[in-house]
């Protein structure tokens, strides 16, 4: 298991690779990655993500480990960057190896959902207008109740 | 205690984090005091539904114990992944 | 939209990073990856995988199209692998591209659903003991009533 | 028309592809006709029900029209991905 919070940037590939090697008994892997979206509307500078140093590890690591209580996996992979991040960057990813692709892909939408509601990270949107806080959506606290 | 602010509750009250010395007993009874303190309080601090808390690095609920805990951090609801 | 089948190796982080870049309105991204198990039980030597040429391309690519055409999608990738294939080697990938998480998770699935029971391709174990064609299984099949 | 086989279905028959000049209208008859040529085609098609059926590289039923089509293939239900 690996769980990294950082400011740098990660290399998709290398992670992904890394994953899916070294598992010969699991047939399968997913993984999910979360980029700074550019709306032409919204002309975008820059989203800055702050967040809770002291807690987010531990609560990453809490919903990576009810994610493995949950399903057959053979690991669990987060990435989760801060700081100031560029249109198109890649903010997040999660990866999971599984023997059977369902364990796979729930795993990964459930780590999603307790990502975006329950790890303490916040994302500011700073546009040509000023700066917002990206407010969280109802969708994605009623996402939880699926599991 | 330490108490700690993030996202614009952080920008309201102005410090991301600051010494407290407090006889309450909960969250909310911290949260009455903070408000009695001055307006930018009271401002961060008017609708509690738009605020989520953790007591030492735990999420939890308004209505929890805050005895003996180091560390209170309150924060608009979460907008990770 | 990239459909591949081949009998080359393909490389995941590569294919990932292409899937992930130049869709700056495009928050999200998924893929799948498949891998010959190597169960230590089953002591397999290697996997075959068979295909119908004439028809695999034009198959998949009816796939991808509907998946298209039930999901938002910025972008869809299927790459297929069929000869000889070693255990922990990677038989196939899918990716998609999608401004929410909500459609790239389920539109990955239903390719892969869809891939499983629809596209002509069969797999082949050869063990110390023998050789033996891989069954459907009845999940598969009723894993496409989902959708 | 040439009437392909795929995995199990070409080992028991012992060819990938064969031409064969028909009058059956639907795959069930040129199934039928196939069973009675040899043993081979008999053991390919003894359970219909693990077999399924393309026509001009469509998947279709077993009661499909092949009238005019150029190929028919036979095989086991897919195991792809």
């Amino acid at each position: 298991m690996k769980i990294a919070v950082q400011t740098e940037a990660f290399d998709l590939g290398a992670e992904a690779s890394a994953l899916a090697q070294g598992h010969r008994d699991m047939g399968a892997v997913v993984t999910f990655i979360g980029v700074v979206r550019d709306l032409a509307e919204s002309d975008l500078d820059r989203m800055v993500i702050e967040h809770y140093p002291g807690m987010t590890l531990k609560a990453i690591q809490a919903i990576a480990e009810d994610a493995k209580s949950r399903w057959n996996l053979g690991d669990v992979l987060v990435i989760h960057r801060y700081g100031d991040l560029a249109p198109g960057e890649m903010i997040m990813m999660v990866g999971t190896v599984a023997p059977h692709r369902k364990d796979a892909f729930e795993a990964a939408e459930y780590l999603m959902d307790y990502l975006k509601s329950r790890a303490p990270f916040w994302k500011k949107e700073i546009t040509s207008d000023g700066a917002d806080w990206v407010a969280a959506k109802d969708e994605d606290e009623d996402a939880l109740s699926r599991w | 205690m330490d108490v700690l602010y993030f996202a614009w509750v952080r920008e309201r009250i102005g410090v991301p984090k600051e010494a407290v010395e407090t006889d309450a007993k909960t969250v909310t009874d911290l949260v009455a005091e903070l408000r009695s303190r001055e307006e930018r309080y009271e401002a961060a601090f008017a609708d509690l539904s738009a605020l989520r808390v953790a007591v030492d690095q735990e999420l939890t609920d308004f209505d929890a114990s805050i005895e003996g805990a180091r560390e209170v951090a309150f924060f608009p609801p979460m907008t990770g992944g």
